[in-house]
C-alpha cells in the first residue's frame, strides 16, 4: 500500500524555483573560470514522501549559494564554485540503484547527500562502497555505518539515539516509571521501538507494552490503541511514528481516556499536530529541528532566507538536514584537495576533525560521532534539540548531543 | 469488549457509504472504479478546505464533498466511459481506462493539495463512555450520518422514478432500454451518485482520521474487499461487505498486534472466495 | 444398447425444478430432435449432457459408460459434442483459425515440441489446416477462410459453428436451434448440412423450435414441457398426439392473453 | 513472410541488446542500470501478457517477484546457495504458489480477477512482513551476495538481456503455436473451448503458471542485482505498472510489454525534468491512448495508415 507519511507542503513553483537556482549558479561567468566542486543529492523528490529529499535538495542549494555568491568555498587555497546534482529516487530501490550510479559513474561525483530511508540507502550500499563514494543517508540502519562498510555517514541524530536521553530526561524531571511502545510495521519504527525498548530497559523503567505495532496505512486507531492506554503506561512512546500518522495516535490515545505523556523520537511538524490532533497536541515531546529559533546564530538566519529563496519557503524540518554538505565542504578543505576525488583522505580526516558550529548562537563544535553505536566515527554530530508543544507551538525542553 | 463493539460500528457505518457508492457504479456501469478512493480522498479535502481552513459551516463543506466528486464522477462517465465502452472490443479497456483515471486523480490531487497530512477541529467534543468504552461524540455524528445518509440513499433508490431506472438498468440495460430508460442519463446519474457517496465518506470521515493525497489507493482496495465479500453490484451485499470488514478490523487489531490483521483479513477473503466466487449475497458470476 | 442413454435425469434450480426425471435414449445414426414450448427445458437438458451442468439426479451415458458428473472438455474427449444457442465463435481469429482450434483433442506433440516447432508439430498443423480447408469447403465456406469471423455474416457464422463442431470429430453432436432465425432458403439448405452430417456417420440430437424444419428432418422426436418428457415418437406420430397439441396450445393461450 | 520479418526484427534487437549495446555504454554503469531495470520489468511484463493473452488483467506479477526475489535472498544469505541455482528455484517456486492460487482464483473473470490478484501482491508483502524471522520482516534481508560471473554491471547488464531474449522468444513461441491459439480461444469464449474438448482449466492454468515463473524469474534476479529485497519491494504499484507496460505497448503482439517497458523506463530517465510527473502523465497517456489509441502504442502505425487511408480516398471504400 502506499505510505500514507506525508510530511511537509511542497510547492510546485518552489520546485520550480530550484531548479532555476541550480542553472543560474550554473551560468553565472565568476562561477564558470574557477573550479567546481559537484556534490550529488539523491532522495525522494516526488510523490507522497517528497518533502525529505527536497530538503536535502534545498539546503544542500542554500549552502552552495551561499558560498558562491562570496566567491566560492576555499579548499587548499584555491577557490572552488560548488554545484548541485540532484536525482529523485521515488523511494524506489531499483531508480534509487540507477540514480547512484549516473552520480557517480555518469557524472563522477565522490560526495552524495541522501538517500532518505533504509530501503533506498540499502539499495545504493553496494555501488556506493565499490564506487568508494561517501554518502550521507538519513536512514537508519546500522549495517550502512558498522564496519565493514565506509564509507556512509549517518546524517542526523538516529532515534535510537535520541530514545535513551529523552527517558533520562523524563525520570529525573518528571519521575515516569512506566513506559509502552507502539510502532508502525515498517523497518525503521521497528528498529526504533527494538532499540527503544531495551534502552528502557536499561535505565530500569518498566515496559510495559514491547512490541505493538499498526500497519503503516491504518486510518483509524482506536483499535490498536485502546489496548495500551488500558495498561495506563506513564510514558507511551510512538516510535519513528510518521508525521501525519502522530496526530491521528494522540487524539486517539486522548480520547480514550489516556493521561500520561506522549512521545517520540522522530522530528514532526507543528502545523500537521494542531490541525490533527487540536489540544491534544498539547505536551507532545518530540525532536526537533536542529536549528529552532531560539538558539539560532545570525548564519542560520542568513541560511534560511537563502533557503527560502531556493525553496519558496522555510521549512523547519529542513533544519536537522543544514549540516550536511557545510561538514563535507570543511572536512574536504581539512583533508586537503586530493580529498575531492580519492575519499580516502577525507576518511583519514574524519577522526580529529571537529569546526564550531555556524548555525548555533552558542558556542558548539561540530565534530562526527557514532563510535558508541557503529564501532567508528560515521555520524554527524548534530546538537539535539527536544521540543515540546505547548500553546499550539513547539518549545525547547533541551538541547542534547550524542557521543 | 464494548470498545470492540463501538469500533466496529464506527468503522463498519463509515465503510458502508464508500461500499455502497462502488457497489452503485458497478450495478449501473458493469465497472469497477478504481478512483473510488480518490474521489474519497476528493471529498475529504472539500471539507478540510470549506469547513477546516475557511471556517465556513460543516454542512456547507459535506455537500461540496459530495457535490465536486459527483461532478467528476459525471464527466468521467459522460466524457471517458460512455465513449471507451461504446466502441471496446476488449472488456479489459473499460477498466485499464479507469485504472488510468485513478492515477490521474491521485496525481492532480497531490499537485492541488500537497502532500502534506491535514486535519480538522472537531465538530462537536466530548466523549461518551458506555458499558467501560469510549465514544467520542464526533464519532457518534460520523454513524448517525451515515446511517441517515444510507436510509436516503435507499429510499431514493426504491421509490423515486430515477432511482427505478436505475434499478432497472442495474438488472438488465436491454430490457431497461426497452422500458424507456434514458440509459445514457441514468448511467451518469449513477456514477454521479456513487461519486458522490465516496465523496461524502470521505467528508465524513476527515473529522476524525484526517486527510492526505496518498490514501485513496488504500480506500480503494478496502472498497474492493468490500463488495468482494458481499458480493459485487448488490445493495445488501455493500451493507453485508461493510459490516464484515469494520468488525474484522476492530476485533483484529485488538487481538493481534500490527499488519497481521489484515494479512488475516486477505487470505480469508481468498479463502472464501474460493468456496463463494460470487460473494455473500452476489449472484454467480465469472 | 443404445449410444447415448439419459436415465431419470433431473436438474434443481432453487426450488425450480427445470428438468424432471427425463429418460429416453438415442441410437446410433438417427437425428432426435428435442422440441417444447419457451421454458420447458430444452436447453438445461443439453448443457447436462454436454456437462456444462451436473444433473441433480439421475444418469447419463454414452456407450454404456457415465458422462454425467464429467467435465464438458472431458465429454468432447469421449465424442460428444454440442454447438450453441448464438452463433458462438472465437470471434477475433479467422475462419480458418477457428476450425484449426477446434482440432484440439488431435494434437500429440507435448508443449516443449510446440515451442520448439519441430518437424513432427508442424506437419501435425498442416494436416490440420488441410483438413480445416477441407471442412470449410464442404460447409460452403470457401473463399472465407482468412476472414476475421467477426466479419462473416450471420448464416455463414452458424455454418462456421458446425464446421468447428465437425473438426472435433465427434460420434454424438448437439445442435442448440441450428436453424433459428433463418429464412427458408437458408433453412433448406441447413437442413441439408445436417443430413450430410447424419451421412457421414455422425448422431444428431437437436433442439430447434421450427417445427417445419423439425418434421423434415427427424427421425424421431421428444417434446418436453415443464421439464417433463410428455410424449415421443416419430413425427407423424407427434403431430397428432393430442398432449404436445395441448402444450402448445395451452402456451399460446397465454400468450394471446398477455 | 510475417513469421519472416518477425525472425529478422527479434535478431536485430538480440543484436543491438548484446552486442551494440555493451559496445557503447561498456564503461557507463548508469545506463547499464537503466537498460538492465528496463529489461527486467520487461521480462515481467511479457509474463502478464501472456495472461492478458487467456483475458486475464493480471496484477499479482509484483507478489511473484517478491517471492523470486525472497528465494533468491534467503537461500543466498543463509544457505550460501549460489545464485545459479537459487534462480531456476525461485522460478519453481513462484510457479508452484501460482498453480497453488491460479486453480481456484483462474475460474474469476475480468474485473473479479483484477481485485483477487490485486489483493494477491497485498497477501505476498504483508506475508514477507509478518514472516518472522525467516522473511527478516520489515527490515527486510539485505547484502545478498552477488551472483558468481555477475560482480560488474556489464555482466549483470548481458545477463538480463539474455533474460529478456529468451522471454521474448519464449512469449513469441507461445503465441505462434497451437498452445498460443488455445490460450486466444479461452479469452473469446470459454464455454465454447470447453465444448471443442479444450481443459480450459489446464490451459489458463498453464498461462497463470508461465506467466508467474517469469515474474519469479525477473524478481530473482532483481534481487541479485540490488543485493536486498523488502517486503515493501513489490507494491500494488509495481504490479500495476508491469500491467500498464503490457497495455500501452499493445496486447497485440509480444513486442508490446517491450516496447512499453523500455520506452516509459528511458524516457522518464531521459526526461529527468519530468519525473515529478512520471505518475501524472503516466494517468493522462493511458487515458488519451484507451481513448485514441485502444491498441497501445505499437498500434500507432496501422491507425496512422488508416487516418492517412481515410484522407487520400477520394472515393470512400466501399
Amino acid at each position: 500500500m502506499k505510505r500514507a507519511a506525508a510530511v511537509k507542503r511542497r510547492h510546485v513553483l518552489a520546485a520550480a524555483g530550484g531548479l532555476a537556482a541550480v542553472a543560474a549558479g550554473l551560468g553565472r561567468p565568476a562561477i564558470a573560470a574557477m573550479k567546481t566542486f559537484r556534490v550529488g543529492v539523491l532522495g525522494v523528490m516526488s510523490g507522497p514522501d517528497a518533502a525529505w529529499g527536497l530538503h536535502n535538495k534545498f539546503c544542500a542549494i542554500a549552502t552552495a549559494n551561499m558560498y558562491n555568491a562570496v566567491g566560492g568555498f576555499e579548499i587548499g587555497g584555491e577557490k572552488y564554485g560548488i554545484e548541485v546534482s540532484a536525482m529523485d529516487d521515488q523511494l524506489d530501490p531499483k531508480i534509487a540503484v540507477a540514480g547512484a550510479e549516473k552520480l557517480t559513474q555518469e557524472d563522477g561525483l565522490r560526495y552524495v547527500i541522501g538517500p532518505n530511508v533504509d530501503t533506498t540507502a540499502l539499495s545504493i550500499k553496494p555501488v556506493m562502497e565499490r564506487n568508494k563514494a561517501i554518502y550521507i543517508p538519513y536512514a537508519f540502519n546500522k549495517t550502512l555505518y558498522t564496519p565493514p562498510a565506509e564509507n556512509a555517514i549517518l546524517g542526523m541524530i538516529a532515534s535510537y539515539e535520541a530514545g535513551p536521553i529523552i527517558y533520562e530526561y523524563l525520570i529525573k524531571t518528571r519521575g515516569i516509571k512506566t513506559i509502552a511502545f507502539l510502532a508502525a510495521n515498517e523497518p525503521d519504527p521497528l528498529n526504533q521501538q527494538q532499540a527503544g525498548v531495551a534502552a528502557a530497559e536499561k535505565l530500569g523503567l518498566d515496559v510495559l507494552v514491547k512490541d505493538a505495532t499498526y500497519q503503516a496505512s491504518a486510518t483509524d486507531f482506536f483499535p490498536v490503541v485502546s489496548p495500551i492506554v488500558k495498561k495506563k503506561p506513564d510514558l507511551l512512546v510512538l516510535s519513528g511514528v510518521a508525521p501525519a500518522t502522530a496526530p491521528l495516535l494522540i487524539k486517539a490515545a486522548r480520547e480514550l481516556g489516556y493521561k500520561g505523556l506522549l512521545s517520540t523520537e522522530t522530528a514532526q511538524d507543528i502545523k500537521i499536530l494542531t490541525e490533527g490532533a487540536g489540544k491534544y497536541a498539547e505536551g507532545f515531546i518530540s525532536v526537533g529541528g536542529a536549528s529552532t529559533p531560539e538558539i539560532r546564530s545570525a548564519y542560520m538566519e542568513s541560511f534560511v532566507k537563502e533557503y527560502a529563496k531556493a525553496a519558496g519557503q522555510w521549512d523547519d524540518e529542513a533544519g536537522t538536514k543544514v549540516y550536511a554538505l557545510e561538514m563535507v565542504l570543511h572536512t574536504i578543505a581539512k583533508a586537503g584537495p586530493q580529498a575531492i576525488d580519492d575519499t580516502s583522505v577525507y576518511k583519514a580526516a574524519i577522526d580529529s576533525f571537529t569546526m564550531p558550529n555556524p548555525f548555533l548562537k552558542s558556542a558548539s563544535t561540530l565534530q562526527y560521532v557514532g563510535q558508541a553505536y557503529f564501532g567508528q566515527k560515521r555520524q554527524i554530530g548534530v546538537p539535539m534539540v527536544v521540543n515540546e508543544v505547548k500553546d499550539g507551538s513547539f518549545q525547547t525542553l533541551f538541547v542534547g548531543s550524542v557521543a | 469488549m464494548a470498545q470492540i463493539l463501538i469500533d466496529g460500528s464506527v468503522l463498519s457505518a463509515s465503510y458502508a457509504l464508500i461500499a455502497l457508492g462502488i457497489t452503485l457504479i458497478f450495478s449501473i456501469m458493469r465497472l469497477l472504479n478504481f478512483a473510488h478512493g480518490e474521489l474519497f480522498m476528493i471529498g475529504a479535502f472539500m471539507v478540510y478546505y470549506v469547513y477546516g481552513a475557511w471556517h465556513l459551516p460543516f454542512v456547507l463543506g459535506l455537500l461540496i464533498a459530495a457535490l465536486v466528486p459527483a461532478l467528476i464522477g459525471a464527466c468521467f462517465e459522460k466524457f471517458l466511459f460512455r465513449r471507451v465502452m461504446r466502441v471496446a472490443t476488449r472488456e479489459e479497456n473499460s477498466m485499464l481506462l479507469a485504472v488510468g483515471t485513478a492515477i490521474l486523480l491521485d496525481n492532480v490531487a497531490l499537485f492541488l493539495f500537497g502532500e502534506e497530512q491535514h486535519g480538522v477541529p472537531e465538530t462537536i467534543s466530548g466523549v461518551l463512555q458506555i458499558a467501560g468504552g469510549f465514544l467520542p461524540y464526533q464519532r457518534l455524528v460520523v454513524v448517525v450520518m451515515s446511517l441517515a445518509l444510507i436510509a436516503l440513499l435507499l429510499g431514493f433508490v426504491q421509490f423515486s422514478r430515477p432511482g427505478r431506472a436505475m434499478r432497472a438498468l442495474a438488472q438488465d440495460r436491454d430490457a431497461a432500454l426497452l422500458m424507456g430508460v434514458d440509459v445514457d442519463r441514468t448511467s451518469m446519474l449513477g456514477f454521479a451518485i456513487g461519486a458522490g457517496l465516496a465523496g461524502l465518506a470521505g467528508g465524513l470521515l476527515v473529522t476524525i482520521q484526517g486527510v492526505n493525497a496518498g490514501i485513496g489507493v488504500d480506500i480503494s482496495i478496502k472498497a474492493f474487499i468490500m463488495i468482494m465479500i458481499g458480493g459485487a453490484g448488490v445493495v445488501s451485499g455493500a451493507l453485508l461487505g461493510a459490516l464484515v470488514l469494520g468488525f474484522a478490523e476492530s476485533i483484529g487489531y485488538s487481538a493481534l498486534p500490527g499488519s497481521e490483521t489484515y494479512l488475516l483479513i486477505f487470505v480469508a477473503l481468498v479463502l472464501f472466495l474460493i468456496i463463494r466466487p460470487q460473494g455473500i449475497m452476489g449472484h454467480p458470476w465469472g | 444398447m443404445s449410444l447415448l442413454e439419459i436415465e431419470g435425469v433431473s436438474r434443481r434450480f432453487g426450488g425450480l425444478l427445470a428438468v424432471n426425471d427425463v429418460s429416453f435414449a438415442v441410437e446410433t445414426g438417427e437425428i432426435l430432435s428435442v422440441i417444447g414450448p419457451n421454458g420447458a427445458g430444452k436447453s438445461t437438458l443439453f448443457k447436462l449432457i454436454a456437462g456444462f451442468l451436473k444433473p441433480s439426479a439421475g444418469r447419463i451415458l454414452l456407450d454404456g459408460k457415465r458422462i454425467d458428473g464429467l467435465r464438458p472438455h472431458t465429454i468432447a474427449a469421449r465424442g460428444l459434442v454440442r454447438t450453441f444457442q448464438e452463433t458462438t465463435v472465437f470471434r477475433e481469429m479467422t475462419a480458418l483459425e477457428n476450425v484449426v482450434v477446434a482440432h484440439h483433442l488431435r494434437r500429440r506433440g507435448s508443449i516443449l515440441a510446440e515451442l520448439l516447432a519441430t518437424p513432427g508439430v508442424q506437419n501435425e498443423q498442416e494436416n490440420f489446416v488441410a483438413n480445416a480447408k477441407e471442412i470449410l469447403a464442404h460447409l460452403g465456406l470457401s473463399g472465407f477462410e482468412d476472414e476475421s469471423a467477426r466479419n462473416l455474416p450471420h448464416g455463414h457464422l452458424r455454418a462456421l459453428g458446425i464446421a468447428m463442431t465437425l473438426a472435433v470429430r465427434p460420434r454424438v453432436i448437439l445442435l442448440d436451434e441450428p436453424f433459428a432465425g433463418m429464412n427458408s432458403e437458408e433453412t433448406a439448405r441447413a437442413v441439408q448440412i445436417v443430413r450430410g452430417i447424419r451421412a457421414s456417420g455422425i448422431t444428431v440430437v437437436l433442439v430447434e423450435h421450427d417445427m417445419g424444419a423439425v418434421m423434415r428432418i427427424s427421425d424421431r422426436i421428444i417434446v418436453l414441457n415443464f421439464g417433463t418428457l410428455i410424449a415421443s415418437g416419430s413425427p407423424a406420430a407427434i403431430q397428432q398426439d393430442e398432449t404436445v397439441i395441448d402444450a402448445y396450445l395451452g402456451r399460446a393461450d397465454e400468450t394471446a392473453a398477455l | 513472410m510475417r513469421r519472416f520479418s518477425a525472425l529478422i526484427g527479434f535478431a536485430l534487437f538480440a543484436a543491438v541488446m548484446l552486442i551494440a549495446v555493451p559496445l557503447a555504454l561498456a564503461g557507463q554503469g548508469y545506463w547499464l542500470t537503466v537498460l538492465t531495470t528496463a529489461a527486467l520489468l520487461a521480462f515481467g511484463s511479457l509474463g502478464v501478457w501472456l495472461t492478458f493473452s487467456i483475458g486475464r488483467i493480471n496484477i499479482a506479477q509484483g507478489a511473484f517477484a517478491l517471492i523470486g526475489g525472497y528465494v533468491v535472498a534467503i537461500l543466498g544469505t543463509r544457505y550460501h546457495v549460489s545464485f545459479w541455482l537459487s534462480l531456476p528455484l525461485a522460478v519453481l517456486i513462484a510457479a508452484a504458489v501460482a498453480r497453488l492460487v491460479g486453480w481456484p482464483i483462474l475460474r474469476l473473470r475480468g474485473v473479479y480477477f483484477a481485485m483477487i490478484t490485486l489483493s494477491l501482491t497485498e497477501v505476498a508483502s504483508l506475508a514477507f512482513l509478518n514472516g518472522g524471522s525467516f522473511t527478516a520482516g520489515a527490515s527486510g534481508i539485505t547484502s545478498i551476495p552477488r551472483p558468481a560471473l555477475l560482480s560488474s554491471s556489464l555482466s549483470i547488464y548481458l545477463a538480463s538481456a539474455l533474460l529478456l531474449l529468451i522471454g521474448i522468444a519464449l512469449a513469441w513461441r507461445f503465441a505462434a503455436s497451437p498452445t498460443g491459439a488455445v490460450f486466444r480461444s479461452l479469452r473469446q469464449g470459454e464455454e465454447l473451448a470447453a465444448s471443442l474438448g479444450i481443459d480450459v482449466a489446464r490451459y489458463r492454468l498453464l498461462a497463470f503458471v508461465v506467466s508467474s515463473g517469469m515474474g519469479g524469474a525477473a524478481g530473482a534476479m532483481f534481487a541479485a542485482f540490488q543485493q536486498n529485497i523488502f517486503p515493501t519491494s513489490y507494491t500494488v504499484n509495481d504490479s500495476v505498472n508491469f500491467m500498464l507496460y503490457c497495455f500501452l505497448g499493445g496486447l497485440q503482439s509480444v513486442a508490446g510489454p517491450v516496447v512499453g517497458a523500455f520506452l516509459l523506463v528511458i524516457a522518464f530517465q531521459l526526461l529527468s525534468v519530468i519525473q515529478r510527473f512520471q505518475a501524472l502523465l503516466y494517468g493522462i497517456f493511458m487515458i488519451a491512448a484507451m481513448l485514441f489509441l485502444p491498441n497501445g502504442l505499437m498500434s500507432l502505425p496501422q491507425v496512422l495508415a488508416a487516418r492517412r487511408h481515410e484522407r487520400d480516398a477520394v472515393v470512400p471504400p466501399r
